[in-house]
């Protein structure tokens, strides 16, 4: 009996590293610490009733960001300890196996669970703000695909503790993940994690889509809309229409590991390559998922701080426009080298490069909005502009690739690592910290303090070119990728080395700028006026942090940059006065979006260790709680006009 | 179209038809609009899984030994009435006409009933006496996940038509449970236009090739 | 936004569900036409293919303009745009997959 | 100007690119040594050129506007600068163009990679012959079957100069990537495909290859050498092996298709089963008497030149 307990317990929990040990360690304690936080505080109830059980977007948005900061170190950390592997030739820092797992965890972490979570958080934030919306269209199922994402998250990095993480990388290419070769609950976690939080990405693409295309303030025209507002819409249509292709590729490895079906397996007829072209046929619309808000964000800051409408407007959507579109009929250029017909990898080589003119577009009016501007260099604006240079080296490099003769040559050798961290970096971690920055006084009402910013950017900026630009000679030398160690003798071993001391430089940027949100929490200069940047969009004419109504008074738009329209108006005395308010509806908090996921998080942990008596209660926990959700009628509740008063009065906006 | 094509500019609420008069209800039916194009890719993606493992039969039986066409044809004949009641349930909905909008809606959910009768039959005839189950074959594996999902899909809406069911018993037809019926009709049709997809590429195919 | 109460409305007069009898008439006629070519026919295999493949298209069109009503709504272009996009990206999924890994053309 | 910081690392590395392209031995893509690598550098060096174009244009128009309009006090500020037609038609077109001059030589390249190179060495050039030679990755190593000559090495092959070598590529297990990066680009191995890759040794030579897609715990170590030789040295080489190394018996053939890393061998001979070039799944059906299915190779064949390997259709 204890044997068998004991066996059990030594397969469960990852055994056998010391760092797995401390982790356990340092995860066990942190829970604790959490929950007697909490206790002593009497801060429960508080928690429930304000976070877990809200339908606020802009809460939503907090949520997910503190989230994704929570992962993008878990995925930081993961790249320091593959650096320190690969520092040297032959280091046992970490063996095969634990390096296999790192970038595979790596990878799915900062692209499912940074990249886009990041993304999601700041358009909650952002989009009902700019377009004057009181909420998304759907706040409940919004609340829920926070915590499906949560959930989901949670799920995948429990498998470093309890029973292995996944180790077939982040593409998971069948047929080395399935079931023969890899046996084993790490890669059933991948599959499992990544199909709930996506679900959550679908629904919140729906969610956005509709709001955007719905619920605009009266007057704003679409072609009226601010451009992050812009990018959202058309990245929620690319959210909307590649997830279900990835819903169905995971959908299928699971069937063919957790029930002995044949689609990706080397017997019984299945297709290995089937699983290559599912998989890209969502991730390269993927990349665009977690490209195009940046722009948007871009944009929006680099237009405040030039202090000028944003160059060639019409144009910069509708380049966008043809992104979404082509970038559904490219997805070939990541398997070029699976023995496609010349005309096959021919019309995909043209595709590809055919996004590089809307791209180009882009780069071009965002440096002519620069053009005779006055130019103010605050931190968002820094690492806006940061992204031009460096983003372009990403893209070009992208176009290289796209040729396909020329990726015999560069596919799975750093070259390619060198390319999708410059976008990924430049465009889509520089993107979202801009926006962090940008829109933290709007979030919690005062500033990240800028000369800690500043040094943030440099010192990150300055060591992503030393971690990333040699690694591109490193792929020309012959190193691929997910290689957990080399010889030495190659002359890989100085641009190794360089590309470490990049990414510890990156690490420290990464703690400068935590050091900067802890430090400004206390000291943060306060945002008194709800518009610290001068603004040009709506979500700056309510106070910091809005109200949770966002506006007592819905605002009427007539151009685009409706606020800076609005403040020029004002110098003019032209302001209209106020008319009275009124009472204002509202979504009401619910506990079942939580609880919901929790289920699926339950359903998911069974599903992975194929414990079906875990699995079905907690499958059908989900169903009860969508059966009681269907007959929940009495979702909203009034505010009523004395405290929209009371609220307003503090901000200073009584009429 | 006449009587039901609506005005962009329809400022009168009250001329709407109740299922798009709240604003709740106008940005639930577009959001569902939304979900089945994004359905559409998901279907899509089965499809073209299917059609290329089509003929990776592993050296077991293929679509020419497995398909007959009498049964197919009567799941086929079953969904496309059933496509029909359902249909009519929307116009009697719109005629806020409650007993023949519940009356049709049953109609529908039987015809689906019977409809997943037919093809639980043909998966059962299948997998246990023609020893064709989803494990044996790549053909096989997406045979049964194609259809399988499509099923699902058809389960779910009986379902979720049957809660409809008890809400409008209980609360006639109001601006909610009209939203809901119009919603649940939209799918099913959807689910109709899967259908024939599957009839003509897996069926059809299956027998030309 | 006053979804709870119940309204009473008024019985409205609409004739003979002339739209539904025509889609299911069609959706039957169209689905025995595709039976018969397929089965009843000897084309050859791509023409047959081809023509059943039409016509599931249009039989897919006919349910979703007269039971589904694409066009109603209050702003039917957005639900249009979506289910065209939603047409293409299933088209691309079908045919490049196809492409790639089944027929190499 | 702080800004400038910015913009010195890039210049840099282009100016440092611009100079390797013409030295380093180290650089392998940038060091063909036969014809399919060095068609693929030439793409990658016009390719090269184009790109330093369009981003030393994009740098220009960035220093400029930081540096002009980036001070304090600057003149020139106009809020109502919010387009122009002629200008963005002409950053449309010029990419336009740039993709053209790009995509031609891609497509022609990739149409050429389909025929054989053309044969340099004196005595290919009169019979038009051509090696060719089966190519197995097994986790996690390579076998390198040469069916005219009817030997079989592990982990290194042998290849005359000058000849063109049709490398047949077949996984046993994991997918993986045949990779030499001195004489060509790589094609994946798989179980369900079998594909061609033709490359050839201008000169005598040693070159790395190794795997370039991941495929489990010893793929780092997945690595074989080509040898490329003179003819005659080959003909020495192929009857040196024929001679003195033991053959591969079906034990032995076994024992290498376990996964795990093994040393260079070589083997005299090679059992009839090798050459079914079975996939795991059909070789235990084998081994378990089960009949072995190939049909998961229908429609799966790219390689239409030839017309070998799996069928096309059904
Ligand atoms: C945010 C992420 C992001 C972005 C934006 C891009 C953008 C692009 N990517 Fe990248 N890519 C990835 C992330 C990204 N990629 C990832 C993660 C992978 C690898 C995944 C894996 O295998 O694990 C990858 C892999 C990848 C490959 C596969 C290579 C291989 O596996 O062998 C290819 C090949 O074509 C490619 C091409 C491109 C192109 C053409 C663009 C274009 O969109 C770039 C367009 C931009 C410009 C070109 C610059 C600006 C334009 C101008 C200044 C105008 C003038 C320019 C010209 C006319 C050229 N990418
Ligand atoms: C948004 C996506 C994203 C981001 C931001 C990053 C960021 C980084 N990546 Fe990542 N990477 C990917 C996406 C991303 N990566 C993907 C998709 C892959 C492919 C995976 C696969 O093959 O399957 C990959 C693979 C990959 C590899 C290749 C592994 C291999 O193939 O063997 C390497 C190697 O160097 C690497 C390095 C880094 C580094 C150094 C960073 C740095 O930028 C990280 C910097 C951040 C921090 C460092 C923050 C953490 C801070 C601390 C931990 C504080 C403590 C530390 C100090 C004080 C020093 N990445
Ligand atoms: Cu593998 Cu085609
Ligand atoms: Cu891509």
């Amino acid at each position: 009996m204890i044997e068998s307990i004991k066996s059990f317990m030594g397969w469960f929990f990852v055994t056998g590293d010391p760092m797995i040990y401390g982790a356990d360690a340092s995860i066990a304690l942190a829970s604790i610490g959490i929950v007697a936080v909490l206790t002593y505080f009497k801060k429960w109830k508080w928690l429930w009733e304000e976070w877990l059980t809200t339908v606020d977007h802009k809460k939503i948005g907090i949520m997910y960001i503190i989230a994704a900061l929570l992962m993008l170190f878990r995925g930081g950390v993961d790249a320091l300890m593959m650096r320190a592997q690969l520092t040297l030739p032959n280091l046992h820092f970490l063996d095969a196996e634990h390096y296999n797992q790192v970038f595979t965890t790596h990878g799915t972490i900062m692209i499912i669970f940074v990249a886009m979570p990041f993304i999601f958080g700041l358009m909650n934030i952002a989009v009902p703000l700019q377009i004057g919306a009181r909420d998304v269209a759907f706040p409940f199922l919004n609340a829920l695909s926070f915590w499906l994402f949560f959930f989901g998250a949670m799920l995948f990095n429990l498998s470093f503790v309890i029973g292995g993480s996944p180790d077939a990388g982040w593409s998971s290419y069948a047929p080395y993940a399935g079931a023969e070769m890899n046996p084993g609950v790490g890669q059933n976690y991948y599959l499992i994690g990544v199909q709930i939080s996506g679900i959550g990405s679908l629904a919140t693409g729906i969610n956005f889509l509709v709001t955007i295309l719905k619920m605009r303030a009266p007057g704003m025209t679409l072609f009226k809309m601010p451009l992050f507002t812009w990018s959202i819409l058309i990245t929620s249509v690319i959210v909307v229409f590649a997830f279900p292709a990835f819903t169905v590729a995971l959908a299928l490895m699971s069937i063919d590991r957790l029930f002995g079906a044949h689609f990706f397996t080397i017997a019984a007829g299945g297709s290995p390559m089937l699983w290559a072209n599912l998989f890209w046929f969502w991730g390269h619309p993927e990349v665009y998922i977690v490209l195009l808000p940046v722009f948007g964000i871009f944009s929006e800051v680099i237009a405040t701080f030039a202090h000028k409408t944003l160059f060639g407007y019409a144009v910069m959507v509708w380049s966008m426009v043809a992104i979404s579109v082509l970038s559904f009929i490219t997805w070939l250029h990541h398997f070029f080298t699976m023995g496609n017909t010349a005309p096959v990898n021919a019309f995909f080589s043209i595709s590809t490069m055919l996004i590089a003119i809307p791209t180009g577009v882009k780069i071009f009016n965002w440096l002519f909005t620069l053009n005779k501007g006055r130019i103010q260099f605050t931190t968002p604006m820094l690492w806006a502009l940061a992204f031009i240079p460096n983003f372009t080296i990403g893209g070009i490099t992208g176009v290289m690739l796209a040729m396909a003769p020329a990726d015999y040559q560069y596919h799975n050798s750093y070259f390619l690592v060198a390319h999708f961290h410059s976008t990924l970096i430049a465009g889509t971690v520089f993107g979202i910290f801009c926006g962090l920055h940008y829109w933290w006084p709007k979030m919690f009402g005062y500033l990240l303090d800028e000369t800690k910013g500043k040094w943030a950017f440099w010192i990150f900026m300055i060591s992503f070119n030393i971690c990333f630009m040699p690694m591109y000679f490193l792929g020309l030398m012959g190193m691929t990728r997910r290689m957990y160690t080399y010889p030495a003798g190659l002359g890989w071993t100085p641009i190794n080395v360089v590309m470490t001391i990049g990414a510890v430089g990156m690490g420290v940027g990464f703690i400068i700028m935590a050091y900067n949100i802890v430090w400004s929490a206390i000291h943060g200069k306060k945002d008194k006026t709800g518009d610290p940047w001068d603004g040009r969009t709506l979500e700056w004419a309510t106070s910091s942090p809005a109200a949770e109504y966002n506006f007592a008074h819905i605002p009427e738009v007539s151009t685009r940059d409706a606020f800076e329209a609005m403040k020029e108006a004002e110098r003019k005395g032209e302001a209209d006065s106020k008319k009275p308010y009124a009472p204002i509806h509202m979504p009401s908090n619910t506990g079942i979006p939580v609880i919901m996921s929790a289920f699926m998080f339950v359903a998911g942990f069974g599903c992975v260790f194929e414990w079906y008596w875990m699995a079905i209660p907690g499958a059908i926990g989900v169903i009860a709680c969508m059966i009681a959700r269907s007959f929940v009628y009495d979702d909203h509740h009034f505010i009523p006009v004395e405290d929209i008063e009371r609220t307003e009065a503090a901000t200073g906006r009584l009429s | 179209m006449t009587d039901a094509t609506l005005s962009l500019h329809e400022k009168d609420q009250s001329k709407l038809p109740l299922e798009y008069r709240t604003e709740e209800g106008d940005l639930r039916i577009v959001g569902f609009w939304i979900f089945l194009a994004a359905e559409l890719v998901l279907f899509g993606t089965l499809f073209g899984s299917y059609l290329v493992l089509q003929s990776h039969t592993a050296g077991g039986p293929g679509p020419h030994d497995l398909f007959e066409i009498g049964p197919v044809m009567a799941e086929t004949i079953v969904l496309l009435i059933s496509s029909f009641t359902c249909g009519l349930s929307t116009l009697e909905l719109r005629r806020h006409n409650k007993k023949g909008l519940i009356g049709w809606l049953i109609v529908t959910i039987l015809l689906g009933l019977v409809f997943l009768g037919l093809e639980i039959n043909e998966f059962y005839t299948y997998a246990v006496h023609e020893g064709a189950p989803i494990s044996r074959s790549a053909f096989l594996s997406g045979f049964f996940v194609l259809l399988g999902t499509h099923g699902a899909h058809v389960t779910l809406g009986i379902v979720w038509i049957a809660g409809i069911l008890l809400q409008l018993g209980k609360r006639g037809i109001t601006t909610v449970t009209a939203r809901k019926a119009f919603m649940a009709g939209l799918y099913w049709h959807f689910l109709d236009v899967v259908w024939i997809f599957i009839f003509t590429a897996v069926y059809l195919t299956g027998l030309v090739i | 936004m006053s979804e709870n109460q119940s309204h009473t409305v008024k019985q409205q007069r609409y004739g003979f569900p002339w739209k539904q009898v025509i889609g299911l008439l069609l959706s039957l006629a169209l689905t025995f036409l595709a039976l018969w070519i397929a089965i009843g026919l000897a084309l050859p295999v791509t023409a047959t293919l081809t023509i059943i493949v039409g016509l599931a298209i249009f039989q897919a069109f006919i349910q979703l303009f007269l039971f589904m009503h694409v066009t109603e709504g209050t702003e039917p272009v957005h639900q249009l745009i979506g289910i065209l996009f939603g047409i293409y990206v299933a088209f691309a999924v079908v045919a490049g997959t196809l492409w790639i890994l089944a027929y190499a053309l | 100007m702080k800004n400038l910081k910015a913009l010195i690392k890039p210049a840099l590395l282009l100016m440092a690119l611009a100079m390797l392209t013409g030295c380093s031995e180290k650089i392998a893509v940038l060091n063909p040594q036969g014809p399919v690598a060095r068609s693929q550098y030439h793409l990658i060096i016009w390719s090269l050129i184009m790109m330093s174009l369009v981003l030393a244009v994009v740098l220009i128009i960035f220093v400029y506007v930081l540096a002009r309009y980036g001070r304090k006090n600057s003149d020139g500020f106009d809020p109502n600068d919010t387009g122009n037609r002629r200008l963005e038609i002409i950053w449309m077109v010029i990419p336009v163009i740039i993709c053209v001059l790009l995509a031609v030589p891609t497509v022609k390249t990739l149409f050429s990679l389909n025929q054989p190179p053309k044969a340099t060495a004196a005595q290919a050039q009169t019979a038009g012959e051509s090696l060719t030679i089966d190519v197995t990755s097994v986790q996690w190593k390579w076998l390198f079957r040469y069916p005219g000559q009817k030997i079989e090495t592990v982990n290194y092959v042998v290849i005359p100069a000058g000849t063109p070598v049709k490398f047949r590529l077949h996984a046993y297990d994991a997918m993986n990537a045949f990779w030499v990066p001195e004489l060509g680009g790589q094609q994946y191995t798989m179980t369900d495909m079998p594909m061609q890759l033709w490359l050839q040794a201008d000169k005598p030579g040693n070159y790395d290859g190794r795997s370039s897609n991941y495929s489990g715990k010893g793929f780092a170590h997945m690595t074989f050498k080509v040898m490329s030789r003179s003819s005659t040295d080959f003909d020495r080489w192929v009857n040196d092996v024929k001679d003195n190394k033991p053959a591969l018996t079906h034990e032995k053939y076994m024992e290498l298709l376990k996964p795990n890393t093994v040393k260079a061998q070589a083997f005299s001979s090679y059992p009839a089963i090798v050459a079914k070039d079975l996939n795991k799944a059909q070789m235990e059906a084998l081994m378990n008497g089960e009949s072995v299915d190939t049909d998961s190779m229908h429609g799966m064949d790219m390689d239409h030149e030839s017309g070998e390997g799996g069928s096309q259709d059904d």
